[in-house]
């Protein structure tokens, strides 16, 4: 018999917590309100660990463990169920959302203790659990639409939570239409599928795939099916060209940046590509753009973050450039490389965020990096989370970081969908990753408090205070997290058992010969190794360089490279060219011809017309209106004169 | 042996006369008898339906017929006396507030 | 045979005390007129063996609705109607009307009957009340039932518009009872 | 089955003798609540002509015909001829429904001893019986007269009321007999049940004691009697719808009025008191005549009931008139309904 493993309760749970907030919460007390915004989700999270212990012993023929509660839509063939899905992959990113989901609520009760809208947040935010948790355990494509919306909605509510700054308003508004634009792939891509499988649910539709053959012979359905679900995964993980909305989402809390942009939503992605790998797998060209994208992104978004000085600016970028490498391993069909890398980076990024999150709040609300410094004494706790965060994800053993990273760049270099250059790329990438976090690490930590004259903590540093224990609580675990969350993918080279990647096999089983690296190659694994670690380390003494010794020299090669650095600083007026490039457009063609035009000129004047019309023919029709019974009568005798006369016509006819 | 057609002609006729004495006269109560006339004649037809086809049915809506006719005699002439009561007439033609 | 001559002796009673109720211009006329054609009427149900209808139609129409239509009559002392342009219309116009349309209908009726049914009297009368009983209390109960809420209503309504403005509340208004038969 | 011809002779002479009774029981029922309201009173009552008056019917009878028959003016003239002439002929018709014995063979014809057997009798009479209204409400209409005008208005509705009342006292006996042919309802009282109870309806169930006093109110509303004799109210209304009336017309509403207490009278007989079930003995002819005698009998209590309450109770005011009918009798009729169709459903 089949074990109950009432999968229901985890999304549930959230969604309750959020209803009772959200509903009711505006007459709860703050205290009220803690308890209900985190006990749903702390149950959540326990309920998933419990289920994962079943799943353990759950007999594999069960696996993956599918459960139809109810149909939700039937037409004619098409048919859509209410159900959950709980393989490898799922069970990993449930582990993963509620458990950092959790640590990130409890952060929040720090956080957010002072703001308004207490009630807001935690409905919020809950809110956001529901959907994302729906997102990965859903059995279908469908069910995974709606959680995509669903975080979608839930992160443009939290990015707009300070909706009276209009900054953050509009923030929110361009992070929904700016992931609405790779969602509409999303959509095509769904009803190609059901135009060519009739189903959506992923265990009607991979089966009938993985008879397909690979579309070695030149693109076709599945290749437009996989650029198309990658167009998606583009808007939703901020990857080129959709990345611009996520910087501008550092407008909301925090917490919410940390959960929703750092760690979880942003990788529904990932988890996307990942589900489909059936489909990837059989669409080589589609994968190779998946990879090329990612490695773009990654490159571009981390020189982008050499030169931010906003904290969370930086993190915002890097976690772009991070999500980079996790399509990358995607793209060469390293998808375990990929989900162990979203694991570890929703550690170390999560707490990295956190802890800039508790930097901030202890700056009151200071972000730029100038105005830091020397903060190393004051807040010894954030202090040091924050390096384990920073060396993880700067990729240096044994931190977590590392072998995530590594697997991937490995991978890039030997799958036979990889090549040396997306290796060269990822490594020059994990250069600056670390040189740019390092920078962030010095700036912040090291040197001289830089904040007097800027107005910050008048009463010297005595104002300058360490976050509550409710807050560091959670950046402990994560920096635990962050140094050994990597182990439990321990590479075979220095006598590991890939435990993570032996775990998620079953999932990509599909195409495992496929993504088996050459054997030939495995006596490089090392040196690749090594040239990567060395890479991180040289950014690490680059950092040192200038942000230590040598203070000076940023200004002056700033001023020499000059125009250079000014394009990097800004962007590369990325978000110019496309105000320019679409948006002006579109308000001049929506204004000019859609509002003048044709709402004003052709809709509303039909409707008026039509209704003068209606009044003029009525005014004249009303004379009929005698007030004499019996004409009225006569007018009913004619009528029923009429239809009789037809009646006879038919008889007759 | 009457053939049927002959009763639903009779009815025929019958309706047609309520129908006119409804056009042509003037007096309230008149008017309502007229009614009750053209239901009459829908009766005759429904019974002589249910004899060809001896089925009750037609009889059974005879009888709702006659329960509908009933209560539409009491409220309407409940209405003819409260027009009564306010405009001191029976006459239709001089009932014609309700125009433009 | 005997049928023949009795539906044309009733039909031709119902089709002289139609016309009669046009041409009287005293309501009571009309009214009584009006009773001889549902006697009439009555009588013919008998020949088409809807014996339990004709003794209702008699019950009812006769001795009900008409009764409540003599008693308004007596009761607002309707005097004759008098003669106004608008009528004359009327007349003009309703009378070609009505002759055309019994025209039609009376061809549409034969039209659908091409060849007239010869129907016979010796067959048991059908309309026989238990056998109505049996329709009405087993296949038509719920309309049966809901007829019941429409006469209630129809019985609160005459009350209502019936008894003089702000004393709506004695039961004992005289044109209730009519109504009240079908109970 | 007879021939057309006997048939229609049969009838004919049927319809003779039955119009012959009839008229005379009219006449003596006069005569006999005469007499009885007189000993009521406290007075002999008529006693001049005859032995104890018995002719004084025939010299009524002689005045009304030989009275002046004057026309008052600005009256309907048809309708006013119509009314009575209405009223009489439509008492008198429904008597041709009422059985008032079992079937007799007179020289090889066998007859039932009624005018016409038909198998739904009871509607026609109360169907009759309703179309009775008009002759009261046309008289009263027609001529032009306010007490009559009042009279008739109080007539028609108080008829048309207790019509109601009159026929739910009824149901419950059908529903117990389950036919609406009067031969077969009395056929269904025959016999007697424990302790030689006869079965007759009104002894069949308590409930049936109830409706049969509900139809004694009901049935002396319809026919105007006291205590419900408003229409002719003399202190109010001088004498109600026939107060125009003289000579031989209002002899016929007089006549009408008595025949339709006989109709009534007889119906109860049928209907609660076993028709004409009694003792039978004696040798055959004995047997012949003794139903009709006792069916007699029983319509001659019924009678002399109406007559000692009119010699007892006053006379009701209008308003307790119809809310009695109304809020009494009628919710006491449709209660004895539903008892008996559910002792009726038990019994099953």
């Amino acid at each position: 018999m089949r074990p109950h493993l009432h999968l229901w309760l985890i999304p549930i749970l959230p969604l309750v917590g959020a209803a009772i907030n959200g509903l009711l919460g505006r007459r709860f007390s703050h205290r009220v309100v803690t308890l209900v915004g985190n006990v749903f989700v702390g149950a959540s999270c326990a309920w998933a660990w419990r289920v994962f212990a079943q799943f353990l012993s759950l007999p594999h023929q069960m696996v993956p463990y599918v459960h139809d509660y109810a149909t939700w839509i039937r037409a004619g063939s098409f048919a859509a169920s209410y159900g959950l899905y709980l393989d490898q992959l799922s069970m990993v990113m449930v582990l993963v959302v509620t458990s950092v989901g959790f640590l990130i609520h409890i952060y929040s009760i720090g956080y957010m203790a002072h703001e308004g809208g207490y009630y807001r947040f935690f409905s919020y935010l809950n809110l956001f659990m529901f959907f994302m948790l729906t997102l990965v355990l859903g059995n279908n494509y469908l069910a995974m639409f709606i959680g995509w919306e669903g975080v979608g909605l839930s992160s443009y509510l939290l990015i707009g939570f300070f909706f009276l700054r209009d900054s953050a308003a509009s923030a929110g508004k361009k992070a929904f239409i700016v992931t609405r634009i790779g969602d509409f792939g999303f959509l095509i891509a769904l009803f190609l599928l059901i135009k060519h499988f009739g189903s959506l649910d992923f265990g009607r539709l991979f089966p009938a795939i993985s008879r397909l053959g690979v579309e070695n012979a030149g693109p076709g359905l599945l290749t437009a099916i996989g650029l198309l679900l990658m167009t998606g995964a583009a808007g939703k993980s901020a990857q080129l060209p959709l990345y611009v909305w996520l910087p501008d989402a550092m407008e909301g809390p925090t917490p919410v940046s940390a959960l929703i942009h750092a760690a979880t939503m942003v990788t529904a992605g990932v988890y996307m590509v990942a589900r489909s790998n059936v489909i990837f797998s059989r669409a080589p060209s589609a994968m190779l753009v998946v990879a090329i994208i990612g490695c773009l992104t990654a490159l571009f978004a981390a020189t982008i973050g050499m030169a931010q000085t906003d904290i969370k600016k930086v993190l915002a970028y890097s976690t772009i450039s991070q999500l980079g490498y996790m399509f990358l391993a995607c793209g060469v069909a390293a998808f375990s490389a990929g989900i162990f890398h979203l694991m570890t980076h929703a550690f170390f990024k999560g707490l990295l965020f956190l802890a800039a999150g508790s930097v901030i709040h202890s700056l009151d609300g200071e972000q730029d990096m100038r105005r830091m410094g020397g903060l190393r004494k004051h807040i010894p706790w954030t202090f040091w989370t924050m390096t384990a965060a920073t060396f993880a994800i700067a990729g240096i053993p044994p931190f977590a970081g590392f072998f995530s990273k590594d697997e991937i760049l490995w991978n890039a270099f030997a799958s036979q969908h990889g090549s040396w250059i997306f290796w060269a790329v990822g490594v020059l990438t994990a250069f600056l990753t670390s040189f740019y976090m390092f920078r962030l690490w010095f700036l912040t930590f090291f040197g001289d408090f830089r904040g007097i004259e800027a107005g910050i903590g008048e009463h010297g540093y005595g104002h300058i205070h360490e976050s509550p224990k409710v807050m560091l609580i959670p950046l402990a675990i994560l920096a635990v997290l962050s140094v050994v969350g990597g182990w439990i993918g321990w590479p075979q080279m220095i006598g590991g058992t890939q435990r993570f990647e032996h775990f998620l096999s079953p999932v990509f089983a599909a195409h495992a010969e496929e993504a088996a690296v050459v054997g030939a190659k495995h006596s490089a694994e090392p040196l690749l190794a090594g040239i990567s670690v060395l890479a991180a380390l040289l950014g690490l003494f680059l950092a040192l360089l200038l942000y230590w010794w040598r203070r000076d020299l940023p200004d002056k090669i700033a001023a020499a490279l000059g125009g250079l650095y000014t394009a990097v600083r800004d962007k590369y007026y990325v978000d110019e060219g496309y105000d320019a490039a679409f948006v002006e457009p579109l308000i001049k063609g929506s204004t000019y011809i859609l509002w003048r035009g044709i709402d004003a000129g052709a809709i509303d004047a039909t409707a008026n017309e039509s209704a003068e019309g209606a009044e003029h023919v009525s005014d004249a029709l009303r004379h009929m209106q005698s007030g004499n019974v019996r004409s009225y009568a006569g007018w009913v005798a004619a009528g029923a004169a009429v239809v009789i006369a037809y009646m006879v016509y038919l008889g007759v006819r | 042996m009457v053939p049927i057609s002959y009763y639903l002609v009779l009815s025929a006729i019958l309706f047609a006369l309520g129908v006119v004495g409804f056009l042509i006269k003037r007096n309230l109560i008149t008017l309502f008898m007229s009614i009750e006339l053209m239901l009459n004649a829908v009766n005759l037809a429904f019974v002589a339906f249910a004899w060809q086809w001896k089925s009750l049915n037609g009889q059974v809506f005879v009888f709702f017929v006659m329960v509908v006719a009933a209560a539409e005699a009491a409220v309407g002439l409940a209405i003819i006396i409260a027009v009564f009561r306010t405009r001191e007439t029976l006459n239709i033609d001089r009932v014609n507030l309700l125009k433009l | 045979m005997l049928e023949l001559v009795l539906f044309f002796v009733f039909g031709t009673i119902a089709v002289g005390a139609a016309i009669n109720l046009l041409a009287q211009r005293h309501p009571i006329n009309s009214a009584l007129s009006l009773i001889v054609v549902m006697a009439s009427l009555a009588a013919l149900f008998l020949l088409m063996g809807a014996e339990f209808l004709a003794a209702i139609q008699v019950i009812v129409y006769a001795g009900a609705i008409m009764v409540l239509f003599v008693f308004v009559i007596m009761l607002l002392n309707a005097g004759e109607e008098e003669r106004t342009p608008g009528s004359r219309v009327a007349m003009l116009l309703g009378f070609p009307a009505v002759v055309l349309l019994a025209g039609l209908v009376a061809w549409t009726l034969l039209a659908r009957n091409p060849h007239p049914v010869p129907v016979d009297l010796a067959g048991r009368f059908l309309g026989s009340p238990a056998a109505i009983a049996q329709l009405l209390f087993r296949d038509f109960l719920l309309p049966f039932e809901i007829t019941s809420i429409l006469i209630l209503i129809a019985i609160m309504g005459a009350v209502v518009l019936a008894s003089p403005a702000g004393t709506t509340t004695g039961s004992g208004s005289p044109d209730q009872p009519p109504a009240r038969r079908e109970e | 089955m007879l021939s057309i011809t006997t048939f229609v002779i049969v009838t004919v002479i049927k319809i003779v003798i039955a119009l012959v009774v009839l008229l005379t029981a009219v006449a003596y029922s006069t005569w006999l609540e005469r007499k009885v309201v007189g000993h009521i009173q406290n007075r002999w009552g008529p006693q001049r002509v005859g032995p104890f008056g018995l002719l004084q019917p025939l010299c009524d009878g002689a005045k009304f015909i030989l009275k002046e028959d004057l026309t008052p003016p600005y009256v309907d003239k048809p309708l006013y001829l119509a009314a009575p002439i209405l009223s009489l002929v439509l008492a008198l018709t429904s008597i041709a429904l009422v059985p008032i014995g079992g079937w007799i063979t007179v020289s090889g014809v066998h007859t039932p001893l009624e005018i016409t057997d038909v198998n739904i009798g009871l509607l026609i009479i109360l169907g009759i019986t309703s179309l009775s209204v008009y002759g009261v409400a046309l008289a009263g209409w027609s001529s032009n007269s306010k007490y009559s005008l009042l009279g008739s208005l109080r007539a028609s509705a108080q008829m048309v009321s207790y019509e109601i009342a009159l026929g739910l006292s009824l149901v419950g006996v059908l529903i117990m007999s389950g036919s609406l042919n009067l031969r077969g309802i009395v056929d269904a009282q025959g016999g007697h049940m424990a302790f030689w109870i006869p079965r007759w309806n009104i002894f069949r169930w308590p409930t049936q004691i109830v409706a049969f006093f509900v139809y004694l109110t009901a049935a002396f509303a319809e026919t105007n009697r006291v205590p419900f004799d408003l229409p002719e109210a003399e202190t109010e209304l001088v004498a109600g719808y026939h107060t125009e009336y003289s000579s031989m017309k209002f002899a016929m509403f007089f006549m009408a009025e008595y025949a339709n207490m006989i109709t009534v009278a007889s119906i109860a007989t049928l209907l609660f008191l076993g028709g004409w079930h009694g003792p039978l003995f004696g040798p055959g002819w004995l047997q012949a005549i003794l139903p009709v005698f006792w069916f007699v009998l029983k319509v001659f209590c019924f009678i002399f009931l109406y007559i000692w309450i009119r010699g007892t109770l006053p006379r009701f005011r209008y308003d307790q008139l119809m809310g009695f009918g109304w809020k009494v009798l009628f919710p006491i009729a449709v209660a004895n309904v539903l008892a008996t169709s559910l002792i009726v459903a038990l019994q099953k």
